[in-house]
């Protein structure tokens, strides 16, 4: 039978949000249950869908999906409901469904006030970034894209520490001002594109014009259109993943948002700029983005020292993580901007296991705040005696963090920085820089909390409680495993990556219609 | 292009057929100056009920005239434009005043100033915006102007106890009459250098006129739409705006902020787009709207950043949202009408359920308009202020509501006309809106901490709550069914009086 | 050889130790201490006889298969290049020696760790680190694919991490392993770029291939001296040789025995092991040699004058462990490979001697480690000191003892290959540091063992137990016995047996050295010559440094008195390389650091957001200020706007 | 009177007036003269109206101007009957006193 499975992936949390608006609100364990059986039931789904991809049958064109679905939409303008599963975000789904399952795993019924608001708020959230990594129309894309953001915007401003409120004002500005400008882009592309269309594959292989756009009265020849409307998708990416300048919404999100939220917000929402850079930027504008990606790489390679130095001299836990995870992000945008098969394909891989690093590391540092009730670096020390679980998970984590070989996260960066050092050696070697900055920050982190001789706060401190063991088992679990047997993750996104490289590289034989966009002459001087 | 002029040999028994629901309405309107004289004080809401029969029945008849006006003509001598455009902006604005009028009784009653004519006065506003969306001729389009005004105000002024209501009575009276002293110099003007006040008419002349301006009638355009200007709230002429809409009953801002707006521009976009279309004409205007359009978005959205009252907010979020119609003027392109359209649509069903918020939570004697009025709302009306949130995010422009569509298409429209920096003026304002609309909607969502006021919100009755569903509805389907309205709007452009240029 | 033979001997080698790490590691709390110590040491044994058989594979099979490369799983694959890493084994004769020495050693020193963390509660915290270092290390040299090989590279960083860190209560200590993991970074990152030109030039990682493919790089070109100079870094970071030296003596933080198995032994010496598995690049870069050659020898002299005038006995055995590492990747870096190697294997004997007797003396003294607090323990201890004797010997290459072969051979090797008077120079350099060795080594043996004692503590010294003498005297007789048999073989059978045992042995792996196994004819005059001086030149420092600190003729204060101020200053501080680190990198790195935070962070990147959100409000608050409320401003606002537009509809046209 | 010669000086007389009344509003406060001033600039638009309507020989100016009058009337009723509430109310008769809901 035919089944769409992709929509069942989008409609089950949905589903689930809307029914818990029939549970009374006193009932906590049935609200917990029906959001932790939701997610659950997905994760399956998804598990099942990503294992018998191969399998199935693959759309015709240059990027090849599975389980596609397309049903009209606005005709008039050709937006359609096209969903696609492809190597790139098969694994990133899973992620998805993952860290959306730990996040209601560890919502605790006591201490969250208003449950009930904040598990369909959750619920929903998981359907909109699904559907980010779904859907092949533009404006589909930008409709869950943006419309994540609003049960984000609640649950960021509704839960977590009391300077919250602005923490998510900014990051609500910055994000909604990048994905306006993406929307301009969007619909010149679709104009750009003639055939009147939003669907990726009909836009594929840059249909915009390349001659420079010239300013009138002043004669200032610019970029072309095509690099413009490049620029504006990239200010949406960079400010999500985000890159080093676009990034001072970050620490202060993370700082305010509670360990539940962290978990797939950090563990997965950031990782969608990086998705988008691959799966739009790559392929609709070949031109722009060859033309750019010494800029983009740059900034990369920026953020990844400029996050280590921030790690390093940070003394807030959260705070810590939170550059941290901007340098290892700044690998990824790395990767995607060499352009080449290594690269990106490292980036894929990089994006699975930074979210699984990332989520681990939160977890941890929740528990450690939970149990000492400080985040002062400087306050903590000696733990490893009194928690030694902790101790082991924490160990694993650090080490996966800081890029040791053996553990996931090398194998990206190694990939990655290949792809890196056949481009730009430089930036290779600058990222290396990155990596000895990433081991101090996070041997800096660790022993920080570990070792010397216990402090006041950490005299009486009880190890980490089953449940959390059990959400930071598998997470450790995986790190390991996938550095000893990486190839699932690499071999499922090699071929699409290596599908969308070669777009990316003009292999297409881009078909550049020449639409002159010239700006308005209107605004007299 | 001739074509188009209608003959003067209309029989003038159909005629009436073409202003039927406006009869119908006025019809209304004077029905209820005779009721009220028999209705005792305890049964005023009766008087609603039959305004809202009165306005459904015109709404009957516009629909019927949807159907009937597939091939739009001129009734009355040119002087009335029987087509489809019109009757869409009628169905806008009959659909506000029905919820209008569903949601004023227990308001007016909860002010205490719940008397009969106000019922009459919206019904006889509601008619001059109806003629004036369908006006075809400037004398019509000046006489409607009026009869909404005077109406509106009264109605502005209607809290007779409070100086607030007098104060924006007299600055919208005062300053009213000082914009239609430019309106109708302007008309004055087009009159004088065209030798009519048919629109078609006009049109006809000025294409024979070619590519030769004269000066005087260009003076008159731009007075003109200074007039215009002033009804749909555009900077630098949006002044009067956050007083106005402060200080008059909520239940009349309501009402005003909606149709005052979607008339005036139906009749903007007729005479501007399509009657003032001729290219040489269109070099010279647009640059002015153009201007308008930016100063409307960047005032109104830089303005509301630093407001303390809603409705205040909410007026300067109007005169932003002005701008971003504008732009579905100045592109003067089939798309921009369109997108203009379902601007107006949008714009009306979101804005008129954020009001009706506003005006559900009103407390006895005076209204709670302040921010800190709204403080901890969700958690004694989760859905109220769910709702709220709502269309506070419409406003915003996110998806999936109806102000997402609304922005996208103008600035697709302007895009589409090369007019890139309109978009991303419109961009960049959208980005600063939404800090204070999400503002408002955290302000519902965060508890009062000790020593914060705490509001005693009066419960929601039957008619608000079903207004409040209305309007969510309506928001959330012109958000994600887009085709529904997109596709009427799209026939109301085509059937457009006087076709014009395009 | 059959190669299923060595894959199941290759993972049985490795799961072991791995075994017994997890066991310990994860259940460890809850066995009890005899368990604990059963599970460390047997696995290690039980690795230690699978490294035998392995051996005997080796020597079994025909000269011409000596070498067998299995496959275990793919790893990963990589982009189009198809450059795809194998997780594969390789054994020969190389790795067999490595395999032997690391599980051999590595047996004893866990027996010896028994006895020594007698009483420390984190005895399986202890044991699984320890095994997990083995298994890391078998890794490192079973590796057939250079990513893999950085894998155990950086997996024995790791673990010595874990183990400098061990008692991680004490701030030394935690500071000492994380300045070790750092240090190993910066090579794995060498490393890791190293690979990068390899694979961008041959397009595998695999090490076969690479050597396959060497010829494709032109001899002493660029891309091969880059190549070699990064592996030489990540092997210096390893081998802690100048530059990257000054983490080794603060790893003595570490238990002793960790110092004798990861910082004697065996993880110090990988870097050799690399060159030496590399030196088909190495021998086709000789820039990257000689430079190897000079770090090398460099670091030997700089750590034998550390070592001089080093108090704490842990770090005067630590500096001359980098000085003989020293003399090892010189000998790499002149090609004699085998040389290299047989004194790899007697270092690792002798120094595990030596770091285990002065555990032993530690132990006594009850972690008393500054010599100068000692003295006079012969009469308490005097087998321990039998011991340390042998391995002093051993150390300073007094005839028949285990290091005289090794460190004669490559003197002589030196001196009879290389270029015009370079031989020369290296080996009077060669000939100081046979004196520097003999002085240090015999202060430090006279001043821990001799003279009277200096502390009450020493009267209370008493004998190691058993489980920690046993493992020394084994090592003992070994480094004495090793030198000894070869040296009577020597004596009476043909004299270019000397070592010639070994090169033998190893000589399929060097075949493609240019300058083929080791041959030190002692027959020629030249090495005989060469092998009797430097001898002498050792029993000269030894014979000095007794005299010195015995017979106080002359006594070494007086001899400090005559020498400039600076020098002792120099030797005691090592050379102030700590401070100049400090000064050159960290506290730079930590200021610009706190710059970015402080300044950078919210003025910059911080500062333009706020600047535009600050300028909204202003703008918002001036058009506030417009709403002035007054009918006739409104007024005046809009007639002027109007009249503007007037003007401005006749005036401008938009085209 | 030829209406083709003085065309020229009604509109400019017309404009005049508008001036004058617009400058009104500007300057005066009592909210009565205010009111006047508005009333002149419509008068001064109805002789735009009835000057064009006889140069053009149409008659809709004339109409239009007739209109004029009455709409005006009909805002004069309003208006006053508005001033007056606020007279009751016991504030002075001076528009800069409407400032309440900016300040």
């Amino acid at each position: 039978m035919n089944v769409p499975w992709l929509t069942v992936v989008l409609a089950l949390p949905l589903g689930a949000s809307l029914l818990l608006q029939a549970v009374p609100r006193s009932a906590t364990g049935a609200i917990k249950a029906l959001t932790v059986g939701a997610t659950l039931v997905t994760a399956v789904i998804v598990a099942v869908l990503v294992a018998a991809m191969n399998g199935t049958r693959l759309s015709p064109g240059p990027l090849g999906f599975h389980y596609e679905e397309q049903h009209s939409w606005i005709p008039a303008i050709g937006a359609s409901y096209h969903l696609g599963l492809d190597g790139i975000s098969a694994w990133i789904l899973a992620l998805n469904a993952a860290v959306f399952l730990l996040g209601a795993v560890l919502i605790s019924r006591r201490d969250t006030d208003r449950l009930k608001l904040f598990c369909g708020l959750l619920l929903l959230t998981e359907t909109m970034t699904a559907g980010v990594l779904l859907s092949l129309d533009l404006l589909l894309f930008y409709l869950f894209w943006e419309g994540m953001l609003i049960p984000l915007y609640f649950i960021l401003a509704n839960y977590g520490n009391e300077n919250r409120g602005r923490a998510t004002v900014k990051f609500m500005i910055y994000t909604v001002a990048g994905s306006l400008l993406m929307l301009v882009s969007i619909i010149a592309l679709q104009f750009a594109g003639g055939h009147q269309s939003f669907d990726i594959t009909a836009l594929l292989g840059g249909q915009m014009s390349r001659t420079p756009v010239v300013i009138p009265w002043v004669n200032i020849s610019t970029f072309s259109p095509e690099q413009w409307a490049f620029l504006g998708f990239a200010a949406a990416f960079a400010i999500k993943i985000p890159m080093v300048p676009f990034h001072t919404w970050l620490p202060d999100l993370y700082v305010s948002a509670p360990v539940p939220v962290l978990v797939f917000f950090a563990g997965l929402v950031s990782k969608l700029g990086a998705y988008g850079f691959i799966r739009f930027g790559l392929t609709l504008f070949p031109d722009a983005v060859n033309t750019f990606k010494w800029l983009f790489a740059a900034l990369a390679v920026l953020s990844i020292i400029y996050g280590a130095l921030m790690a390093l001299s940070e003394t807030d836990l959260k705070r810590i993580v939170a550059y941290s995870s901007i340098s290892h992000l700044g690998f990824i945008a790395l990767g995607i901007f060499t352009l080449t098969t290594n690269g990106v394909n490292g980036a894929v891989i990089q994006i699975v296991n930074h979210g699984i690093i990332i989520t681990a590391l939160f977890v941890i540092v929740g528990v450690v705040e939970q149990r000492t009730g400080t985040r002062d670096i400087r306050e903590l020390a000696g733990l490893e005696k009194r928690m030694p679980w902790l101790y082991a998970f924490f160990l694993v984590a650090t080490l996966a963090g800081l890029g040791m070989p053996g553990m996931n996260s090398f194998v990206g960066e190694f990939s990655i920085m290949l792809g890196a050092f056949q481009l730009y050696p430089v930036y290779a070697v600058l990222a290396g820089v990155g990596v000895v900055l990433a081991c101090w920050y996070m041997l800096r982190l660790h022993q920080g909390l570990m070792h010397d001789p216990p402090q006041p706060r950490t005299e009486s401190v009880r190890d980490i409680s089953v449940r959390q063991g059990l959400v930071l088992l598998p997470l450790t679990a995986l790190m390991v495993l996938l550095g000893v047997f990486p190839r699932p993750i690499g071999d499922v996104a090699r071929p699409s990556v290596q599908q969308s490289v070669a777009v990316a590289n003009g292999s297409l034989g881009a078909t550049a219609v020449s639409v002159p966009l010239v700006t308005s002459p209107a605004v007299a001087p | 292009m001739l074509a188009v002029i209608p003959s003067l040999v209309t029989p003038s028994g159909v005629d009436i057929l073409g202003i039927l629901p406006e009869v119908i309405l006025a019809g209304g309107f004077v029905a209820l100056l005779m009721l009220d004289l028999v209705t005792s004080p305890a049964h005023r809401g009766r008087l609603a009920a039959f305004g809202l029969v009165a306005v459904a029945a015109s709404f009957g008849s516009t629909v019927w005239g949807w159907f009937d006006a597939s091939t739009p003509h001129t009734v009355y001598s040119g002087s009335f434009a029987y087509d489809r455009f019109g009757l869409f902006i009628n169905a806008i604005i009959l659909i506000s005043t029905a919820l209008v009028l569903m949601i004023s009784p227990q308001y007016l009653n909860r002010r205490g100033l719940h008397y009969g004519e106000y019922y009459s006065l919206i019904l006889a506003a509601a008619t001059g915006m109806m003629i004036l969306a369908g006006a075809s001729s400037l004398m019509v389009i000046f006489l409607a102007i009026e009869l909404l005004s005077i109406a509106l105000y009264i109605l502005s002024g209607f809290s007779r106890t409070e100086p607030r209501s007098h104060e924006a009575a007299m600055k919208y009276l005062l300053l009213g009459g000082f914009a239609s002293g430019f309106l109708l110099f302007g008309m004055a003007l087009i009159y004088g250098e065209t030798g009519h006040t048919q629109l078609a008419q006009i049109a006809a002349a000025l294409q024979n006129a070619g590519n030769s301006v004269d000066p005087l009638l260009m003076a008159g355009v731009a007075l003109l739409f200074v007039g215009l200007a002033f009804k749909i709230s555009a900077a630098p002429f949006h002044t009067w705006t956050p007083d106005v809409y402060q200080g008059a009953p909520t239940s009349v801002t309501m009402f005003m902020s909606v149709t005052t707006k979607v008339a005036a521009f139906a009749t903007l976009i007729r005479v501007f787009t399509y009657t003032l279309g001729e290219t040489a004409v269109y070099d010279r205007w647009k640059i002015i709207v153009y201007f308008v359009a930016i100063a409307s978005m960047v005032v109104g959205n830089v303005a509301a950043l630093r407001q303390k009252s809603v409705k205040r907010l909410l007026g300067y979020s109007g005169i932003a949202q002005a701008g971003y119609i504008l732009i579905g003027v100045v592109v003067l392109s089939p798309l921009g009408t369109i997108a203009s359209l379902y601007y107006l649509a949008a714009y009306a069903v979101t804005n008129i359920g954020a009001f009706a918020v506003i005006t559900i939570m009103a407390g006895r004697g005076e209204d709670m308009d302040s921010y800190d009025s709204l403080r901890g709302l969700a958690f004694r009306r989760p859905y109220v202020a769910a709702a709220m949130s709502l269309f506070l995010l419409s406003l915003g422009g996110f998806p999936p509501t109806a102000g997402f569509f609304a922005k996208f298409f103008v600035f697709a429209a302007a895009i589409n006309a090369n007019q890139v920096p309109l978009a991303l003026w419109g961009i960049a304002t959208s980005a600063v809106s939404v800090f204070y609309y999400l503002r408002i909607a955290l302000l519902m969502y965060t508890r009062p901490t000790a020593g914060q006021p705490v509001y005693s919100w009066s419960r929601t009755s039957f008619a608000g709550g079903a207004v409040l569903v209305f309007t969510g509805a309506g928001t959330l389907v012109l958000g994600i069914f887009v085709t529904l309205v997109w596709t009427i709007a799209v026939a109301a452009q085509q059937g457009i009086l006087p076709a014009g240029v395009l | 050889m059959n190669t299923t033979t060595v894959a199941v001997c290759g993972s049985l080698l490795m799961l072991l130790p791995l075994a017994g790490a997890l066991v310990n590691g994860l259940a460890g709390p809850r066995l009890s201490r005899n368990t604990v110590n059963l599970v460390g040491t047997v696995s290690i044994f039980a690795a230690f006889v699978v490294a035998c058989v392995m051996l005997t594979l080796v020597v079994g099979a025909p000269a011409s298969a000596k070498s067998a490369t299995v496959s275990l799983w793919q790893w990963i694959n990589l982009g189009h290049g198809g450059l795809s890493v194998g997780v594969d084994l390789t054994l020969d004769p190389l790795s067999a020696v490595m395999i032997m020495v690391i599980t051999g050693v590595g047996f004893l020193i866990h027996v010896y760790s028994v006895g020594y963390m007698a009483e420390d509660r984190g005895i399986a915290r202890f044991f699984s680190y320890m095994n997990f270092f083995i298994f890391s290390m078998l890794v490192l040299v079973l590796a057939a694919d250079l990513v893999i090989l950085i894998i155990g590279w950086a997996l024995v960083a790791l673990s010595s991490y874990l183990l400098i860190g061990f008692w991680y209560e004490r701030p030394s200590a935690v500071i000492a392993a994380r300045k070790a993991f750092i240090t190993q970074v910066i090579g794995d990152v060498a490393l890791v770029i190293a690979a990068f030109l390899i694979v961008l030039k041959v397009g595998t990682l695999s090490i076969p291939g690479i050597f396959a493919s060497a010829g494709s790089f032109p001899s002493s070109g660029l891309l091969v001296t880059g190549i070699c100079s990064l592996l030489a870094i990540g092997a210096f970071a390893k081998s802690a040789q100048f530059p990257l030296h000054t983490w080794l003596p603060d790893a003595m933080e570490g238990p002793t025995p960790v110092s004798a198995l990861i910082h004697a032994a065996t993880m110090v010496t990988a870097g050799v092991y690399l060159i030496a598995r590399f030196h088909p690049l190495f021998d086709r870069a000789p820039v990257a040699q000689g430079m190897v050659a000079c770090v090398g020898i460099g670091t030997a002299v700089m750590a034998g004058v550390i070592a001089l005038s080093q108090v704490d006995i842990k770090r005067v055995i630590a500096y001359s462990t980098m000085s003989q590492i020293g003399l090892m990747i010189f000998a790499v870096g002149i090609g004699a490979y085998s040389a290299a190697m047989y004194h790899l294997a007697a270092h690792a004997v002798f120094k595990a001697l030596l770091f285990m007797a002065a555990g032993n003396v530690i132990h006594a003294l009850h972690d008393e480690q500054d010599i100068r607090l000692m003295g006079g323990l012969a009469a308490r201890m005097r087998r321990t000191e039998l011991c340390f004797l042998s391995g002093t010997f051993a150390l300073a290459g007094i005839p028949f003892f285990a290091g005289f072969f090794s460190k004669e051979g490559l003197l002589g090797f030196g001196l009879t290959n290389g270029p015009g008077a370079v031989p020369w120079i290296l080996y009077i350099v060669g000939l100081v540091i046979n004196v520097l060795t003999g002085l240090y080594a015999f202060r430090l043996w006279a001043t821990v063992f001799r003279g009277e004692a200096q502390t009450a503590r020493v009267y209370a010294a008493h004998e190691a137990p058993p489980m920690m003498l046993g493992p020394v005297t084994i090592l003992a007789v070994l480094s004495a016995s090793l030198g000894i048999v070869l040296g009577i073989w020597a004596l009476f059978l043909h004299a270019n047996v000397l070592v010639g045992v070994f090169t033998s042995f190893l000589a399929p792996v060097f075949t493609t050295a240019t300058s083929g196994p080791i041959a030190v004819d002692l027959g020629t005059w030249q090495a005989v010559l060469a092998g009797t001086i430097g001898t002498l030149a050792s029993l000269a420092g030894a014979g000095l440094a007794a005299r010195m600190w015995l017979q106080h003729r002359p006594d070494p204060s007086v001899v400090l008195e005559r020498l400039p101020r600076a020098l002792p200053q120099l030797s005691y501080n090592k050379f102030y390389f700590d401070e100049i680190y400090d000064a050159l990198l960290v506290r730079p790195t930590i200021a610009l650091a706190r710059t970015t935070r402080k300044v950078i962070e919210p003025r910059v990147m911080d500062g333009w957001v706020r600047a535009i959100a600050d300028a909204c409000s202003e703008l918002g608050g001036w058009a506030r200020d417009y709403q002035t409320g007054l009918i006739r401003d409104y007024a005046s606002y809009m007639i002027l706007a109007a009249g503007i537009f007037v003007v401005a509809t006749i005036v401008l046209v938009s085209r | 009177m030829n209406a083709t010669n003085d065309f020229p000086f009604l509109l400019g007389l017309a404009a005049f007036l508008f001036s004058i009344g617009a400058l009104g509003v500007l300057i005066r406060r009592n909210p009565i003269v205010v009111f006047m001033c508005i009333e002149l600039m419509l008068n001064a638009v109805n002789i735009v109206f009835v000057s064009y309507g006889r140069y053009l020989n149409s008659e809709e100016g004339q109409v239009f101007a007739f209109m004029v009058i009455v709409v005006a009337a009909a805002e004069v009723v309003v208006g006053l009957a508005l001033i007056t509430q606020v007279f009751r109310l016991g504030r002075e008769l001076d528009v800069d006193d409407l400032d309440e809901m900016s300040k």
